[in-house]
């Protein structure tokens, strides 16, 4: 009778633990999100930044897939407070416009202090915080550094990873950076783990030969 | 084991335990026989039947062959690389994961068919069960009612049991 | 080069500007973010730092390509420098400039390992005395200037010592020299200036002749390796493959006691005792005269020829130089029948005390045949500056302390002039010594004060090799280090000094060039204006005439020729003694190029030793001193002793110890003075007639020292031991015979087509199936491709003690086979790089696919899946899969040539030739962003880029149209082993082509 | 009937003999244990040394890039198989003799392939990527390749793992029992209770017991034949000369028996003389073992000699090179050795003393090893010294770092069998008794039951 009792317990035990992990697991998931739902990170993001089934967002948290500057929220401090709402959204600035090297290049490379400076000679900022924020851009660029900014989609060097032939090929940006327009502070959206990238060209056809990225 | 009382009767010599069983089946009365080690004589006298436990080990078996070319076939045509000349599935390679896995899941198949017609693991049942039993004695437990535990007490003992103890039944 | 790729940059001023400017190299965007592969120690936490300016020629992520020209050597071959985001990360041969049209040796390619150095000097120096100790300090420009422009200020003796200067810097800095009043000598081991001497004797006019090989039918060559390393090597091996294109096969005999690389290439080397060289040419002279060849020179010459040949007794000849009586006879037949020839002597063993005899009777056996102005072009001449005996009489000057100040640029006399002229000593009577060195070498360090150089990829100049070629240097990245231009150092120096006279109208170098090209550019009768004639030469990397045009040009012998010669029957009886045979390496050239550890890993072309100086012994010879292979032996003389790992071989004389130049460095950097063992100059002795360095001659003595050093040689058998993987059809023809070698080729075709049994179906490639073509008759071995591999896929340089170990990361190795029929020796060379084969044995044995088969043909090898298994490595049938046992790092900022395209393994996983697939990704993005496929000879390998035989042909086997198709297809095609074991190699090799010579 | 029944002995004195075993250790054990612990510490030592810098510690290098590593694991693979030879294939073929040694030689299969397991993972560049070898739902996507001779690998090594140990457990859970009701102090009364669990010997528990029993050994007698054949085609599937022989699987079979049944003599000679199992471990058993090795030796020296042959027959210059170069080449001392270890010392076992000269016998049995790792280091090393490609051919530095992780190996084999048989059973008591001739009151009646 016992052992009945005690196998009951067991079962229920498990079971309830795992559907307690699915929830907790869950609500963090895309869409479902609160936090996702009131800014709309990841609209638009292919699979929801997922890169399979099992690769849910909970465990960036452990950094089960690897280290954080490799996980899904990762939103370092930048040494300007850039804020792509303001520049994007409001002002209605295109990405090309500072971002235009991704048509020519593999990567989409940050502007230069110049290509700042082209706007900010004229655009001091309105409210105090921007003020200081467009004077920090100036010093750098008078001082002929470079604005050292904190990279947020970290990827290995053993990827090579071409923006060229994406946008080439009609993708959007948010496909893999979410929508950056309504983002302050850019932040990753997806774990850009291979399964993900996989999933995609799958979808779309195109090459899944590991030579595309690996070499 | 049926009955509230056992009694247990302790045996040196396997032709009185043989006749104490035939005594007792004869009896029909609920009774164990725990023994040092397996004899095929005891088997006969308990149960003439053969084990299950290959049945589930068939299973088993059958599932893992399955399992082993399932898996490594799908996993081939998941993402189907060249390798050599080679075919994406290529059976005579995976013959050996097939063949692994049969082995594999049948094998766990029998522990757990062991584990569950043992009823292992045994924590209440130890029913008249004594520690010379794992040495030289055999033993045979009998389940009664109180009231016929001397009768039960008395038969054992013709039969020629060292001795025969009352205990409390399951 | 594709010229799709090509981006030419219009460098402005603006760039000049200090502190962080648009050429600034920046740290990310992946270029140099080596983030570990190992998932558990990295921190992938980065920065990402954008330019501050920008310029629309560098899109980060983008190569731009420069043209300059290599100045390594005074060959003057064209170059092309890949840089990524302000570095320079490969250099390339370039197909402009008419001298090396594409290729580029090992030497040329490893000069960003110079560039970058992580022990070049850094900023100016001055040498001064703490604590009892002489140490260098590092001072600013402003002081470093002032302090020699006092001491040009000077009266006194000063003198300047430079290396061989080209172009319009040799311009500036003679007028520099004499406005100062300062005398000047010019030094460079590497110059054959005898044979420029020899030139004015015979023709009349100073200088080293072009010599057109590919108009050659039969070559001779006395000693002059112009495979490897003399004078034009890209140059010559250019038109030596051109000659031996099948239907045009030129025969090739090499007289020399050493075994070279000329020698291994040659259809017949013919071993003669050293310095008996010119006994056999003035046979063969004898022989051609006697035969009636001749007749197109004035009665006078021919007659006087006549009479000088008339002492010679060719049964003489053939006991001295060891060369049997019929051999001779053979050389002359050759020559006397062949419709054009080409006579060279060099090398070491025309380096000789008085080594004008032999280049005089070269010249008058090409005189003879009507070879000059044919295959030598004498209106073509390199004119060496080199004097020894000017520099000896400056050393001797120094020796009286009368010299008061002596400044030195781009030479190392303290290291490589020989010690008898007593250089180094001499050099502590000098008050002041001025040095311009980019590298701490050891002339360097025995300056009182250092102005480093720029390294001339940094900086604007030109080069001017021959008649009809300007080539242009342009800086490609800015400095390294706090180094400045020598001609703008000229320049600010001649202003500080205030001297009047010195006014060159420029305010920098790079005006001052412009300025001297404007000269250029009024002759080349230029009709556009001189700025498009400038873009267009920087665009091209030089000015270039079309070389065909003929100039004609006055042939008069000098009586002195007839003498030297006449003298040369003088010359002592070569004695018995052993004599030492220095000769220059592709890997450390005269020991400029020994700081460099891609040439110090290069395998030696011939004996395959790495990361040593070593001595060349014959068993003979060291069966009667008692040493074995690998022991070390002490080579000594009176002036120095040498410590050295004895190879014995039997490819050498027995008269002779020959050890390669350019090792056993006191300073150079860390990676020169690795090489332990001493330096080969210190025993050479001073000539007597020679303007060069001596190279044969010295006296030696050996003896057994106790020890047997490391002597890694990467060749594991010499022999093939018959398994038919470099493959030689031996084209059997008399000196008559002109039949071409197509009928050499029907061995390797029948064995090619053997029947395909498998169990498999054969693999479809849709668009594209790469594969390349391998003519082993082309290749030399020089190994420029193996330099050029390690340059494009960041391979580890691994160091000595691990090569010991087998362990050598070279993708592409050149495996070198010896084999010997009777008294001739046969030597094939062929390159083995991963064969991408079609049924791989690789592949399959990999349990986590970090090695397949993709659609395009290849073998992928993926690095970041590899668990490191090493089952495909012992698979592999031909061996070519490398392994990381260690995680190697190069020092800052030698690891600043790292491609970004390729990624750098880490330890633990196993690499190999991909083919460059960075390199086939890239001109497939090309093609895809232009809507197309990708084009015939679109795409280069670099190996294939570098050869300067075209022996390496890669492209498309799908398309049936393609240059490798069509090749692959030819008669003389083979896959190695593949008739063994059926692996369908993506590679085929055509047979080597051999001419019997008998 | 057994050999136990000649010495008149009971089940009692099997239970005492057996679990006087498991009595508080001396000294000497201590000792013992300490050498092997401490070997294990040099071993792993060695192979931080080796994580920490790369495999370059090693000795290996090009050609060879298997080495010792890889000649430890095939050879503590081998000695892993005649555990499951004598317990499972004997057991059905019902030879006696193998009762009293069948649970150290399962004891010795199961920790043999724990110290063999350890090999590919010290062996591989990344070992902290070797789980990628394993069919598992990932983010990349990617599954191993099952057409790879080492995935097979990894199935069989686990499979045979997984399936010897189950049996040796369950082989020992009535004899825990035994333990368990003998047991004295707190602690070994638990230890023995749980790992027993809970087994009572119960006519019903022995007829599921037995039944599965007899299917565990039909299961287990597959493995013997099929993991050294996976095994030999890490070799076998390659086209190494020398490696690509369709011999290799017997060959490998009779090899690790050979060398397996040389191990079990190893361990059970000082085992049967530190605890005086003299009763229970007869000179007939020795005498069986001895015929057991003098067959599977025939059997090896067959198949060296077959290779020979075969590379004579194919007329192919790359196999004839490799068997010249074996005899002949740079590590002949190997080949010789091998050859005298393996061919000529076990010939001494057809003078019929010598087969139960239990000095000789341990003498023998460790030649017998030394010879089966050279046996490997030759099919390993001198095949990949010399390949196809001459320009290519190479030697071979041992590394200390090798060394230390070799001997760890041993010390991590010894340190689990030291450990076993002060805890557990080494001699199976219920099997024992199970030859043992029944007490009968009535002898001459007894026929009746049958």
């Amino acid at each position: 009778m016992a052992r009945k009792v005690s196998g009951i317990v067991i079962f229920v035990v498990v079971v309830t633990g795992f559907i307690g992990l699915l929830m907790v697991a869950y609500p963090l998931k895309a869409d479902q999100s609160s936090s996702y739902n009131k800014i709309g990170k990841r609209a638009g993001v292919y699979n929801d930044g997922q890169a399979a089934l099992w690769d849910l967002n909970i465990l960036d948290h452990f950094h089960y897939f690897g280290p954080e500057a490799r996980a899904r929220g990762y939103r370092p401090e930048q040494p300007i407070k850039f804020s792509h709402v303001t520049h994007v959204q409001k002002n209605k600035i295109e990405c090309q416009f500072c971002h235009w090297s991704v048509t020519k290049s593999p990567y989409a490379t940050i502007p230069e202090v110049e290509v700042c400076m082209g706007c900010h000679k004229m655009v001091k900022g309105t409210s105090d915080q921007q003020k200081t924020e467009i004077a920090k851009v100036e010093k750098y660029y008078n001082e002929g550094k470079a604005i050292p900014w904190q990279k947020v989609h970290v990827m290995p060097d053993y990827v090579h990873f071409n923006h060229k032939r994406h946008i080439k090929a009609g993708m959007g940006c948010q496909e893999c950076h979410g929508q950056i327009p309504e983002m302050p502070v850019v932040e990753r959206v997806s774990s850009m783990k291979m399964g993900w990238c996989v999933s995609c060209h799958r979808h779309e056809g195109t090459s899944i030969d590991c030579a595309t990225c690996h070499y | 084991m049926k009955g509230e009382k056992a009694v247990v009767g302790v045996f040196t010599y396997m032709d009185d335990l043989l006749t104490a069983i035939e005594k007792v089946k004869a009896e029909k009365r609920d009774f164990r026989v725990y023994s040092p080690f397996a004899h095929h004589l005891i088997e006969h006298a308990t149960s003439p039947g053969r084990s299950p436990v290959r049945f589930v080990n068939g299973t088993g078996a059958m599932l893992g062959l399955i399992a082993g070319f399932a898996l490594a076939i799908w996993c081939a045509m998941d993402w189907p690389l060249r390798v050599s000349a080679k075919d994406v599935v290529s059976i005579p390679g995976f013959v050996v994961i097939g063949y692994e896995c049969t082995i594999l899941i049948g094998s766990l198949a029998i522990l757990a068919a062991i584990f569950h017609f043992c009823r292992l693991p045994n924590i209440l049942r130890k029913v008249g069960y004594d520690p010379r039993f794992s040495d030289d004695k055999f033993g045979l437990v009998v389940g009664c009612s109180s009231g016929e535990v001397d009768k039960v007490e008395a038969s054992l003992k013709d039969a020629g049991a060292d001795e025969v103890e009352v205990r409390d039944g399951l | 080069m594709e010229s799709k790729l090509v981006k030419i940059n219009k460098r402005r001023k603006a760039e000049k500007k200090e502190g962080i400017s648009r050429r600034s190299f920046i740290k990310s965007l992946g270029a140099a973010g080596a983030a570990g592969i190992a998932g558990c120690a990295d921190n992938p936490a980065q920065k990402i730092l954008p330019f501050v300016k920008g310029d629309t020629t560098q899109i980060p992520g983008v190569a731009v390509w420069y043209s300059s020209t290599c100045k390594e050597c005074s060959a003057g071959c064209g170059i092309q420098v890949r840089t990524r985001e302000g570095r320079a990360v490969k250099i390339e041969g370039n197909r402009e400039n008419p001298v090396n049209r594409g290729g580029l040796c090992a030497l040329g390619q490893a000069a960003l390992q110079s560039l970058y150095d992580p022990d070049r000097i850094r900023e100016p120096l001055k040498k001064v005395s703490e604590g009892g100790r002489e140490i260098f300090k590092p001072i600013s420009w402003e002081d470093a200037f002032s302090e020699v422009a006092e001491a040009l200020k000077e009266e006194g003796y000063k003198a300047f010592l430079a290396g061989e200067l080209t172009g319009t810097v040799a311009d500036l800095w003679d007028s520099w020299c004499q406005d100062h009043d300062i005398q000047q000598a010019v030094y460079d081991p590497m110059q054959p200036v005898d044979l420029a001497r020899a030139s004015e004797l015979t023709f009349g006019h100073y200088g080293i002749p072009k010599y057109n090989f590919e108009k050659a039918e039969v070559i001779v060559s006395f000693g002059a390796d112009f495979l490897e390393t003399w004078i034009s090597p890209v140059e010559y091996a250019r038109g030596w493959a051109a000659g031996r294109k099948p239907g045009n096969v030129s025969r090739v005999i090499h007289i020399e006691p050493r075994l070279s690389l000329t020698a291994a290439n040659a259809d017949k080397w013919i071993r003669s005792k050293p310095g008996s060289e010119t006994a056999v040419a003035l046979a063969v002279l004898k022989l051609l005269v006697e035969r009636g060849n001749g007749k197109n020179l004035s009665e006078s010459v021919i007659n006087r020829l006549k009479k000088l040949v008339s002492k010679v007794n060719i049964e003489e000849v053939a006991y001295v130089s060891g060369i049997k009586r019929s051999t001779v006879l053979l050389i002359a037949d050759y020559l006397h029948q062949a419709r054009s020839s080409l006579v060279l002597a060099g090398g070491p063993a025309a380096s000789k005390e008085r080594p004008l005899g032999l280049f005089v009777a070269v010249n008058f056996i090409n005189m003879v045949l009507k070879n000059v102005g044919r295959t030598v072009d004498i209106s073509r001449m390199r004119k060496p500056r080199t004097s020894v005996r000017k520099v000896s009489e400056l050393v001797a000057a120094m020796d009286k302390a009368k010299v008061k100040t002596l400044l030195v640029y781009a030479t190392n006399p303290a290291f490589s002039l020989p010690q008898s002229y007593n250089f180094r000593y001499a050099a502590k009577k000098v008050s002041k010594i001025i040095s311009f060195a980019s590298h701490m070498d050891e002339t360097a360090k025995l300056a009182d004060i250092i102005l480093p150089a720029h390294h001339s990829l940094e900086e604007w100049g030109d080069a001017h090799p021959f008649n009809g070629v300007y080539g242009l240097t342009q800086p490609v990245m800015r400095p390294v280090f706090n180094t400045r231009s020598f001609g703008d150092m000229l320049i600010t120096l001649s202003e500080k000094s205030g001297n009047k006279k010195a006014a060159y109208g420029a305010a920098n170098f790079e005006e001052y060039l412009k300025n001297a090209w404007k000269k250029i550019h009024v002759t080349s009768g230029s009709a556009e204006s001189f700025k498009s004639f400038w873009l267009k030469a920087v665009e091209r990397g030089g000015y270039f005439e079309d070389l065909e045009k003929h100039i004609p040009v006055r042939v008069s012998v000098k009586d002195e020729a007839y003498t030297v010669v006449a003298e040369s029957f003088k010359e002592p009886e070569h004695d018995h003694g052993l004599m030492l045979y220095a000769y220059p390496s592709v890997r450390s050239f005269d020991g400029r190029a020994a700081n460099r550890p891609w040439l110090q890993e290069l395998p030696d072309p011939v004996t395959k030793i790495v990361w040593d100086s070593w001595a060349e012994i014959h068993p003979e010879t060291a069966g009667k001193a008692g040493i074995k292979n690998g022991d070390l032996v002490a080579v000594r003389n009176k002036y120095g002793d040498l410590k050295l790992a004895a190879y014995i071989t039997e490819n050498v004389d027995q008269g002779i110890v020959a050890v390669p130049l350019g090792q056993g460095h006191t300073e150079y950097g860390r990676y020169a003075r690795l090489v332990k063992g001493g330096n080969v100059y210190d025993l050479l002795q001073t000539g007597e007639d020679s303007d060069g360095v001596v190279l044969l001659g010295s006296h030696v003595e050996i003896k057994r020292l106790p020890g047997r050093p490391k002597l890694v040689n990467t060749q594991g058998s010499d022999s093939q031991h018959g398994r038919g993987l470099a493959r030689t059809a031996i084209v059997a023809a008399t000196a008559a015979s002109h039949s071409n070698g197509h009928n050499g080729g029907h061995h390797a075709h029948q064995e090619g087509h053997h029947e395909i049994k498998q169990m498999y179906v054969q693999r479809e490639h849709p668009v594209y199936e790469w594969g390349m073509v391998v003519d082993l008759a082309a290749c030399t071995g020089c190994s420029a491709c193996v330099v050029a591999c390690y340059a494009e896929n960041n391979i580890a340089v691994v160091g000595k003690d691990v090569c010991w170990q087998g362990r050598e990361m070279s993708w592409l190795r050149i495996d070198r086979y010896y084999e010997k029929k009777g008294e001739e020796l046969r030597v094939s060379f062929q390159p083995m790089m991963c064969q991408h084969c079609n049924n791989a044995p690789c592949e399959p044995v990999c349990p986590v696919y970090a090695t397949y088969h993709n659609e395009d043909g290849l073998n992928v090898m993926v690095y970041n899946r590899c668990v490191g298994t090493r089952y495909c490595s012992n698979n592999c049938t031909y061996k070519v899969r490398r392994y990381n046992w260690y995680e190697f790092k190069l020092p800052e900022p030698l690891n600043w040539q790292v491609n970004p395209d390729v990624t750098k393994r880490t330890a633990g996983v196993m690499e190999k030739c991909t083919f460059c697939i960075q390199r086939i990704n890239e001109a497939k993005d090309i093609a895809k962003d232009q809507g197309r496929l990708v084009e015939d000879g679109e795409i280069q390998p670099a190996c294939v880029q570098s050869c300067p035989t075209e022996a390496l042909v890669f492209g498309n086997l799908k398309d049936p149209n393609s240059r490798v198709s069509r090749l692959a297809k030819s008669g003389r095609g083979y896959k190695v082993l593949d008739h063994h074991i059926n692996t369908q190699p993506s590679v085929t090799y055509l047979e080597d082509l051999k001419w019997e010579i008998t | 009937m057994g050999e136990a029944a000649k010495k008149e002995i009971g089940y009692k004195d099997v239970n005492d003999q057996v679990l006087r075993m498991l009595e508080p250790p001396g000294a000497g054990w201590y000792i013992q244990l300490f050498i092997c612990v401490a070997l294990v510490i040099v071993g792993f030592f060695c192979w931080t040394r080796q994580l920490l810098f790369g495999m370059g510690m090693a000795g290996i290098a090009h050609p060879i890039m298997w080495g010792v590593y890889i000649t430890n694991f095939v050879f503590w693979v081998g000695i892993a198989h005649s555990g499951t030879l004598i317990s499972a294939v004997l057991y059905l073929f019902r030879a006696k003799f193998r009762q009293p040694i069948y649970r150290l030689a399962e004891a010795m299969t199961v920790f043999a392939v724990m110290t063999a397991g350890l090999f590919p993972i010290i062996h591989v560049g990344r070992p902290w990527f070797a789980y990628w070898l394993m069919p598992y739902p990932n983010e990349r996507a990617l599954w191993p390749n099952f057409r790879s001779p080492l995935v097979w690998d990894v199935f069989a090594i686990s499979t045979y793992f997984t399936v010897s140990a189950v049996f040796f457990i369950v082989g020992l859970i009535p004899d825990i029992a035994a333990a368990r009701d003998r047991a004295k102090t707190f602690f070994r009364k638990m230890l023995y209770s749980i790992t027993s669990v809970g087994w009572t010997g119960s006519h019903s528990n022995w007829r599921h017991y037995m039944a599965g029993y007899l299917l565990f050994a039909a299961f287990a007698t597959p493995l013997v034949v099929s993991v050294h054949s996976v095994v030999s085609w890490d070799f076998a599937m390659g086209n190494v000369p020398g490696w690509h022989a369709t011999i290799f699987p017997p060959y490998f079979v009779a090899g690790a028996i050979f060398s397996g049944v040389a191990m079990v003599l190893t361990l059970i000679i000082p085992l049967r003389r530190v605890f005086k199992l003299h009763d229970l471990i007869r000179p007939e058993h020795f005498d069986a073992m001895s015929k057991l090795i003098m067959l599977t030796s025939g059997i090896v020296t067959y198949s060296y000699l077959t290779e020979f042959y075969t590379a004579w027959f194919s007329n192919n210059i790359f196999e004839r090179y490799q068997f010249w170069f074996r005899p002949f080449g740079e590590f002949k001392a190997a080949f010789w050795g091998m050859a005298f270890c393996n061919c000529i010392a076990p010939l001494s076992l057809w003078i019929k003393p010598l087969r139960t000269n239990i000095t000789h016998l341990f003498i023998l049995s460790i030649i017998i090893n030394i010879g089966m790792w050279l046996e490997r280091f030759n099919i390993i090393f001198t095949s990949l010294a010399r390949e196809f490609v001459p320009a290519a051919w190479g030697g071979y530095n041992f590394s200390w770092v090798e060394f230390g992780i070799t001997i760890g190996a041993f010390g991590w084999f010894g340190m689990w069998m030291t450990l076993f048989i002060k805890f557990f059973p080494a001699v199976a008591i219920t099997e024992i008794k199970e030859v043992m001739p029944v007490p009968m009151r009535n002898p001459e009646a007894a026929g009746q039951h049958h």
